[in-house]
């Protein structure tokens, strides 16, 4: 009962974030965005013929009646058809968000747990020469642009100049093999990228906990260094670790990583943004956007539930 | 002697939210009721447990919180419904002296600037007289004029503390509210600013609300002591009377369980059952009942009213039903 | 008397900080014999809870290590044992106790997880022996209904409560000293005294040593069989607890007691002072540390460091120690 | 624990050491002890010299010149040799470090200012209309994806040339703003805040002379970090063609060096990889060093 | 931290049986489906935005347009230049003297495929109403049509439809089904290139059930009589499968085309009299990266054919002309270069005071001697070089090489550049730094784009044109550019044009008056005489007449130098040795997939 007051008092809060995020979105967008009317005509168009196709794109209609539109359409998460492709929206998500989940999963598990365990042993460490070593790499991985990583993989992984061992580019995910051999770069590309970003957030909340007073009361009742870290270190660490987590989700899922899918060429929901802004497909961005808005507000929602179950002190009121 | 600072049932409630719509669901009652007065160039100490409400009460006295309900006189005028601009003005006449001398003092400020402040902002002077009476003000609290380019950072806790005080003093005020101001302090510097404070009083006739949850500092400095309970001021009576003679049981208590720093003066001790309650939830009744070893089965029924018990001339006002 | 159970001799700590090596315990030396309770009393930033702390290789390292000396405990030094030695004397054969009841216990886990925890560690005990130690453990310590209690978080607890589970734990092992810091300093005067009250009965009972680690003089004359009193990192008086109180022998020693409001009967009288401060451990001066503030300052007192030397029952480093008629 | 004062001050309360110290004067004092910091700041340094030099005309002045023949390889003349149309890729990716900079200060400039008033005014607010708005524009733009909100605004902006700092700093503040506004919010409740309040202080006078100031270190770490996070962005925005317009850019060098890198011609990926490789990480030890020597926790 | 030291092991572990099963097999493209089935796999740069033919704008669309649906004529598969033949339609159209009225007779027992669209699931056959319903589909704003300039104002009775609110149950009076197998048009004008607009996706034959039961998704769903129908379909794949039921028409070489002087090497004699499709399985990727298209050839288990990219001519070719292959590519692969269907070229926007028509005629003057300037800065050798790998064809004017009106000994002095000509004749006229006027250069965000452009603004520099007045201005999308161009806001447009036909019509219409913004006409050309001789023109069959006719207004183009122009791309297609084809997409594009075929050896698949 108590959860679901929360819940719902958490899911009302959220309205006007979405109502804020879609205003935005479809304001710069939608509105002022890029329009199809020009990619839509013939090539050799009069104005009779630019005027028909933007009545049938609805660019005629006023703001509020547009704006309105949108809303009707999140509401009913009916987004209609893509103008250029004309498939349904929904069909279009439901294809490609899966394969930017199965694209980024693994890259950003592994990015994450290999980053607590460097962040333990750096923090285990601490300023002594692991620590340094590990945060030392860690600043230069930051200082290496993820356009440069991918690049410089492909040469090394995937080029006559290097290894050549996984392809270029593409996607496919029928057998496990298949799947191996196209997520191998772009996972090693994201892991790469974000491992040093992610050891120094962890490193900081890990150092920080482990001044706590109770890491020394434990210590002081002679609890071995492993279960140390896991329990009085690691436990009380879910929370910022947890939150982290949990808000790139929705950014994962919906717009998935739209750098790596367009350099790698894979079918995902970043790469479909992408198109999508560029020729203005409208009721793709429409789509996307709202639901990264209702994505982020369930992300808040789950990640207070979450709070509760991993720290007993936080309440749901 | 008339009253400088006058206090009539003076309540600050926090309120709890919860529910679907965040309604109000409970009160904290930080302060629930007080009164008592304080009289030009006397001192009125305030003894209680953390949580007891007595810093709140000095804050909501200077309206540095709102108070929910009750007035508060300074020299007549009630501060609690004040306006903004005249309360600024009002300000000049009272000030308060703070906890921590770390938190206190702005760390980006020299020590000019901090004690100069409350003139700048009252314009009180011309730069040049402001100047020589932030040297003035160190003189009092025994610091050199050198300091004055200084920041808070590179002083000790005792000199900060000094430093707040002269800021406190700039104004002239009639009321200073001290709240704990030497609990973060060592032995041997806490002595120095007690003297000091003693002597301010001493050569200016400052009223002094003094909080402290430390009974033999508050004894050492006080006219007066009020006890504190859950919020409610239990007890008030002038300071020798009441060490010698507590008669609310929850003062008794008090008493008996500080630590006596001579090893051959065993004190016997009355110990109490459990923990002080939320609150939140304050227990119906007299608020000490759940843990007062006198308890009678009328005490969580009806909220104890202050009696007088002392006499004449010797005011001593304790709230609780024995006395009833 | 029977040999010591603790034996410190000549320990120095040292921290390192921006501006340089700084000695926080400089060449201390005390025993500590079974049963008794020692209280080790100072000002802030005189190197008491270090102390405390270096008996279990608890202090943070870095910035600060252990620069010299020896902790000899039944025997053994503890100074150069390492972490997994240690691990082994902590909790089991030294417990310690800390000032801040709030945090030092972890938050995410019930007060008996953390209890039995210890427990089936050390005791090898089952889960369910474990849990069953540990609701009598806080029977003892007396936490009512700690049946319930057992099952509680940390957060659901107050204070005094905490600071007993605290104690329970650290009595959980039958240790023969108990380091206890600051005790009873965050608490409530009332739930101070019955901790403090606790604490003295349960040390009798289990026949411990204790540690007190305070800075009030007040808890060490209640608690202690013995006192001493640090300045500076170092130790300036050592004396049965009556006698320090009675004859404190160090003008130190004599200046804090005196500035005690609660030992000036007439209220509203001025109290004594020890002027000036506490010196910078960075530029300390060449001789005794406390020469600047003493009122019994001679000559020599700039140009040359105390030792302790016996005076009456105490041992007191002072060149010109303060009489006290009997 | 009972650590030692850091600062010694005799009876007299007259400190000690005789120079003045202020917090600033410490700061700088441990910055200089940092040699990893200094060592980037030196490299920042540099770099900011070329980027002068550029903005005089010192040199990098033949970036857009057909200076010699298609993909020549690196001579002397022609240090990472030239690209497609035989242009110096040298003195373009010198050029690009004056492109860095400009979009590096500016957004950085822009978003911390922006991030710092916003971030304590809702702090200092809190639990007030003015703090609900400004979380809520938080919240709002947090949740735009940031390429597309920046693929939006360079469309809303039809082609402007600043439409990717203006993106980039519609969203780069929030950062700083969320920093900022906890710290005030932690400020509030100290009691130097409440002894303004209690001398008679107006509000705003609070927020600006009292507060902000104690915010400084965040907004010059924060600016750092920004700053390194423009170029960054800048360079995958270029790519992607949503970046730089008109001038030259490593992004837009990267992207070049996609026609030629599996042709083997790698004149454009190294030279616009290592220059900005180098700035970054110089900026990224300078900051972490800043970080260090500004964490009022570490220096009071 | 033991643990964490396992636990990194364990990791390392894993990441290496990553690396390993990495480098072991690759894939196969549909599964375990596609076993023992022949599979041609095919990239493209570019995915089709729509497969609705009403959409079919782009050579991409065009590759899976004509190959799910039918056409009623089509191109020969190996006759160059292009010639029409009849697909479809059962034989030549019966064209009435005036050449107005064209009857076509339609191949009976053509069925769409099996689709639940249709009564029972079961493909119907294929009728003439079919047709008429196909083209009025273009003049229904609601499909988005992009196609009904091909007919608008030559087919009669169109836009009165149109008018009339679209109504498919009405008719139209110059597209009339007068049977189930016969088709009239009624033309308001002649129009040579009719039967070359019916070869088009545009006019590729949609059933009316599908189109109606799928709405704005038949653009995904395609429904047809093609020799393929759809598998699936995302932006980087699309997979198409035989059409079982197609019809059986064996191949006859000769009647294609078929030279063996210049074809004799590809092994197309293989599929003479067996009817296509010769492949099971038709896989297209799609791949925007020049570098991963190659890449994914050349490591040949992936795609078997692709275009080779610029940047690797010199690695690939022993001569650029003749094209010829190195010797360890000649092994492995078949190639072809083919002359792109169309061009690139800039042309000044007249519209602009700065540049073109002037109410003053002094100035007039002075304008056309700036763009006479420009013209002569223009470094097409060097163009060339960067940007088209030096293979590419320069030719002077608008008619592109692969049209029969191409005149191979027009005067090359408008391509050859001449600096000093230029500065000459700016100086002439008093053009100097102060009074040149700024040049707004519009691209896309591409980077390709911003090298033009820098080129461009050094060559302008050599001839005084300070740097500074050449200003670039990007588009993010082409779709916003597009715009700039047909609301006449650049004074420069460079641009590319694909010819729909093998008719020079196709590029002299773009400087037609009335074509003018926002129709084709991006220059905004207004010449009396040019638009006299167009339509003298467009109402011609092809004769020796006609060609004089247009090399007459390719003429009149250059000397007004309204166009930098032209060059067109020369592609060279690589294939493996194993497929049996003669890729080619310059017109139309992708009809020859229906006649692609796969060796059958142990090594098919390419593995």
């Amino acid at each position: 009962m108590e959860m679901l007051q929360y819940s719902l008092r958490k899911l009302l809060a959220g309205i006007p974030l979405i109502l804020g995020v879609t205003l935005v979105s479809f304001l710069l967008m939608v509105y002022f965005g890029p329009d199809q009317t020009y990619t839509l005509l013939g090539k050799n168009p009069t104005p009779e013929q630019i005027a028909e196709v933007r009545a049938q794109l609805g660019y005629d209609q006023p703001f509020v009646t547009r704006y309105a539109g949108y809303l009707r359409e999140l509401a009913t998460l009916d987004f209609g058809s893509s103008h250029s492709t004309g498939e349904p929206v929904s069909a279009l998500l439901g294809r490609t968000a899966p394969v930017s989940l199965a694209l980024v999963a693994p890259g950003f598990v592994l990015g994450n747990v290999l980053a607590i365990l460097l962040a333990l042993l750096a923090a285990h460490h601490r300023s002594r020469w692991p620590d340094k070593a590990i945060m030392g790499l860690a600043v230069v991985g930051m200082s290496i642009s993820f356009l440069i990583v991918i690049v410089a993989f492909q040469i090394v992984f995937s080029s006559a100049s290097g290894l050549n061992m996984f392809p270029v580019r593409g996607w496919g995910a029928s057998s496990l093999r298949e799947y191996l051999h196209f997520v191998t770069v772009p996972t090693l590309a994201i892991v790469f990228v974000s491992l040093g970003y992610n050891t120094r957030f962890y490193r900081s909340v890990i150092v920080e906990e482990m001044t706590r007073d109770h890491v020394r009361t434990a210590r002081a009742f002679g609890t071995p260094p492993a279960r140390l870290m896991l329990r009085n270190v690691l436990a009380n660490c879910l929370i910022p670790i947890v939150t982290r987590i949990v808000f790139s989700i929705p950014l994962i899922a919906i717009s998935g990583s739209l750098i790596v899918e367009s350099y790698f060429g894979i079918p995902g929901i970043g790469k479909a943004t992408y198109d999508a802004i560029m020729v203005g497909d409208q009721p793709v961005l429409k789509a996307v956007v709202g639901l990264t808005a209702v994505l982020f507000v369930l992300a808040q929602l789950f990640v207070d539930i979450l709070y509760r179950a991993v720290d007993p002190r936080v309440s749901l009121q | 002697m008339s009253a400088l600072l006058e206090v009539r049932d003076l309540r600050k409630h926090f309120p709890v939210r919860g529910g679907l719509l965040r309604r109000v669901v409970a009160q904290v009652k930080a302060v629930d009721g007080v009164s008592f007065t304080l009289e030009a160039g006397r001192t009125l100490g305030l003894v209680g447990e953390s949580g007891c409400g007595k810093s709140t009460l000095g804050r909501a006295i200077l309206r540095l919180q709102r108070p929910t309900g009750g007035q508060v006189l300074l020299e007549g005028r009630d501060l609690a419904t004040l306006p903004p601009a005249e309360l600024i003005a009002m300000r000049r006449e009272m000030q308060i002296i703070f906890q921590d001398p770390f938190a206190s003092l702005s760390p980006r400020r020299t020590v000019a600037q901090i004690i100069r402040e409350p003139l700048d902002v009252h314009g009180i002077g011309t730069p040049e007289e402001r100047a020589r009476r932030v040297l003035e003000l160190l003189d009092v609290v025994g610091m050199r004029a050198a300091v004055q380019d200084r920041y808070p950072h590179e002083f000790s806790g005792g000199q900060r503390q000094r430093i707040g005080i002269a800021r406190a003093l700039a104004l002239n005020p009639k009321l200073i509210v001290a709240d704990e101001p030497v609990s973060a302090l060592d032995v041997s510097v806490r002595s120095q600013v007690l003297n000091l404070i003693a002597k301010l009083q001493r050569e200016r006739g400052i009223a002094f609300l003094f909080i402290s949850h430390d009974l033999s500092v508050v004894r050492h400095v006080s006219d007066q002591v009020g006890v504190m309970y859950l919020g409610k001021l239990v007890e008030l009576a002038p300071t020798h009377e009441l060490f010698t003679n507590p008669r609310h049981p929850y003062t008794e208590a008090l008493l008996s369980a500080v630590p006596v720093p001579d090893p051959r003066r065993k004190a016997k001790r009355i110990v109490l059952a459990g923990d002080v309650p939320s609150p939140m939830n304050p227990p119906p009744g007299c608020p000490f009942h759940t843990r007062c070893p006198k308890a009678l089965p009328y005490c969580s029924q009806a909220v104890p009213q202050p009696v007088d018990v002392g006499s004449p001339g010797r005011p001593h006002s304790v709230a609780c039903h024995l006395y009833t | 008397m029977s040999a010591p159970l603790l034996s410190v001799r000549d320990l120095v700590i040292e921290f390192t900080t921006e501006q340089g090596v700084v000695r926080a315990v400089d060449g201390i030396s005390f025993d500590v014999f079974p049963n008794e309770t020692v209280g080790l009393v100072g000002e802030s930033g005189c190197g008491k809870t270090v102390t405390g702390l270096s008996i279990l290789g608890l202090v943070p390292r870095p910035p600060g290590r252990i620069a010299g000396g020896r902790i000899e405990f039944e025997g053994r030094d503890l100074v150069g044992l390492d972490e997994s030695e240690l691990r082994a004397i902590r909790g089991r054969d030294i417990a310690m106790i800390f000032q801040e009841p709030m945090t030092a216990l972890n938050p995410v886990f019930t007060v008996g997880s953390q209890m039995t925890d210890v427990l089936r560690r050390y005791k090898g005990l089952s889960r369910r022996q474990a849990r069953a130690a540990a609701i009598e453990l806080l029977a003892r310590v007396g936490i009512p209904a700690p049946d319930r209690r057992v099952d509680e978080y940390p957060h659901q607890l107050s204070g005094g409560m905490r600071q007993r589970v605290v104690i329970a734990m650290a009595l959980s092992c039958d240790p023969k000293l108990i380091v206890a810091d600051e005790p009873t300093t965050a608490l409530d005067v009332t739930t101070q005294a019955q901790v403090l009250e606790q604490l003295v009965r349960l040390q009798e009972e289990f026949r411990m040593a204790m540690i007190l680690v305070t800075h009030d003089l007040g808890v060490i004359a209640e608690a202690c069989d013995r006192a001493m009193v640090m300045y500076c990192g170092r130790i300036v008086e050592q004396a049965p607890i009556e006698e320090l109180f009675a004859r404190p022998r160090h003008p130190y020693s004599a200046g804090l007691l005196a500035s005690i409001p609660a030992r000036v009967d007439d209220e509203r009288r001025e109290l004594p002072v020890i002027p000036g401060m506490v010196p910078d451990l960075l530029h300390l001066p060449p001789g005794c540390r406390f020469a600047d503030r003493c009122g019994r300052r001679l000559a020599r007192c700039d140009v040359e460091q105390p030792g302790l030397a016996p005076a009456g029952e105490s041992r007191v480093a002072c060149f010109n120690p303060v009489e006290t008629p009997r | 624990m009972n650590a030692p004062a850091a600062s010694a001050v005799d009876a007299n309360g007259a400190p000690a050491a005789s120079r003045r110290e202020t917090l600033w004067h410490k700061a700088l004092w441990k910055l200089r002890r940092d040699r990893a910091g200094m060592a980037g700041l030196a490299v920042v340094m540099l770099y900011f010299l070329a980027a002068i030099g550029v903005w005089l005309g010192w040199w990098a002045t033949g970036w857009a010149e057909v200076a010699g023949g298609k993909w020549e390889a690196p001579s002397a003349a022609h240090w990472f040799g030239t690209n497609l149309i035989g242009q110096d890729i040298f003195a373009r990716s010198v050029y690009s470090i004056s492109t860095a900079f400009e979009v590096g200060l500016v957004v950085a400039v822009l978003a911390t200012l922006l991030g710092g008033v916003l971030g304590a005014l809702a702090g200092f607010f809190a639990g007030r209309f003015t703090d609900e708005l400004v979380v809520w524009l938080m919240g709002v733009l947090d949740s735009i994806p940031f390429y597309l909100l920046v693929a939006a605004i360079a469309f809303a902006m039809a082609g402007n040339p600043y439409a990717m700092h203006v993106a980039m700093i519609s969203t780069f503040w929030i950062t700083t703003a969320r920093l900022v506004r906890g710290e005030v919010i932690k400020l509030r409740q100290l009691e130097f805040v409440e002894a303004a309040h209690a001398i008679g202080v107006p509000e705003y006078t609070i927020v600006f002379r009292h507060i902000l100031p104690n915010t400084l270190h965040i907004l010059l770490v924060q600016s750092t970090i920004t700053f390194v996070a423009a170029i960054k962005s800048e360079v995958i925005l270029s790519f992607l063609g949503l970046g730089v317009k008109d001038g030259m850019s490593w992004g837009l060098m990267i992207a070049e060096s996609t026609i030629e890198v599996l042709a083997g011609f790698f004149g454009n990926f190294l030279a616009a990889s290592l220059l900005m490789f180098g700035l970054v990480m110089a900026f990224n030890f300078l900051s972490d060093a800043l970080q260090d020597a500004l964490d009022p926790r570490q220096v009071s | 931290m033991q643990f964490a030291a396992r636990v990194s092991l364990g990791f390392t572990a894993f990441l290496a049986a990553v690396l390993l099963a990495g480098c072991g097999e690759s894939r196969t493209p549909a599964g375990d489906a596609s076993a023992g089935r022949k599979v041609y796999r095919h990239s493209m740069d570019e995915a089709p935005s729509s497969l609705d033919p009403v959409q079919a704008a782009n050579v991409y669309a065009n590759h899976v347009a004509i190959n799910v649906y039918d056409t009623l004529y089509s191109y020969k598969y190996l006759a160059r230049p292009y010639e029409l033949k009849p697909n479809l339609a059962d034989g030549w159209p019966e064209i009435s003297e005036d050449l107005l009225t064209y009857t076509i007779r339609i191949k009976p027992g053509v069925h769409f495929i099996d689709d639940p669209a249709f009564e029972g699931g079961v493909g119907r056959e294929l009728t003439a109403e079919d047709v008429v319903y196909s083209i009025k589909r273009h003049f229904d704003p609601a499909t988005l049509p992009q196609g009904a300039w091909l007919w608008q104002g030559r087919v009669a009775g169109l836009q009165e439809w149109k008018a009339a609110g679209s109504d498919y149950d009405q008719p139209a009076s110059g597209l009339v089904a007068l049977d189930r197998y016969t088709l009239r048009i009624q033309l308001a004008k002649p129009y040579p290139q009719l039967l070359d607009s019916l070869a088009q996706g545009y006019a590729a034959v949609v059933p009316r059930e599908a189109v109606e039961r799928y709405g704005a998704q038949f653009a995904m769903r395609p429904v047809g009589s093609g020799p393929f129908r759809l598998v699936s379909f995302d932006t980087s794949r699309i997979l198409l499968e035989r059409n079982p039921k197609f019809r059986q028409e064996p191949v006859d070489l000769e009647a294609e085309g078929y030279d063996p002087a210049t074809q004799g090497g590809y092994g197309l004699e293989r599929i003479a009299g067996r009817s296509p499709p010769f492949v099971d399985l038709l896989e297209m990727d799609f791949i925007n990266e020049p570098s991963a298209r190659w890449n994914s050839f050349t490591k040949g288990d992936e795609v078997q054919y692709t275009t080779v990219p610029n940047e690797q001519l010199d690695r690939v070719l022993a001569s650029r002309s003749p094209v010829r292959l190195k010797p360890e590519y000649e092994e492995r692969y078949h190639s072809f270069a083919a002359i792109e269907a169309g061009f690139i070229f800039q042309v000044f926007n007249l519209n602009f005071p700065e540049f073109g028509y002037h109410p003053d005629p002094g100035q007039e003057r002075r304008n056309k001697a700036l763009r006479c300037a420009i013209i002569k800065a223009f470094d097409w050798e060097a163009r060339n070089e960067s940007f088209y790998g030096g293979i590419g064809e320069v030719y002077p004017g608008i008619i592109v090489p692969v049209v029969p009106e191409f005149d191979p000994d027009t005067p090359r002095d408008s391509i050859t550049r001449d600096v000093e000509g230029a500065r000459r004749l700016l100086a002439e006229h008093g053009w100097n730094a102060q009074n040149l006027p700024v040049l707004t250069y519009g691209t896309t965000g591409s980077v390709v784009m911003r090298l033009m452009f820098e080129q461009f603004r050094a060559w302008l520099k050599e001839i005084g044109y300070p740097t500074s007045k050449v200003v670039l201005r990007q588009y993010a999308t082409f779709g916003d550019i597009s715009r700039a161009w047909k609301q006449s806001e650049l004074p420069w447009i460079a641009k590319g044009w694909g010819l729909d036909y093998p008719d020079a019509e196709n590029t002299l219409q773009l400087f037609y008056g009335p074509n003018g913004s926002p129709g084709s006409n991006d220059a905004n050309y207004r010449n009396p005489e040019y638009d006299r001789l167009y339509e003298q023109a467009s109402v011609m069959l092809a004769s020796p007449e006609r060609t004089g006719i247009y090399r007459r207004m390719n003429r009149m183009l250059i000397d007004d130098c309204v166009a930098v122009t032209g060059l067109s791309r020369k592609r060279i297609h690589l294939w493996h040795r194993d497929v049996i084809a003669l890729p080619d997409r310059e017109i139309v594009g992708g009809f020859f997939l229906k006649y692609v075929d796969v060796l059958d050896k142990p090594a098919a698949g390419g593995r």
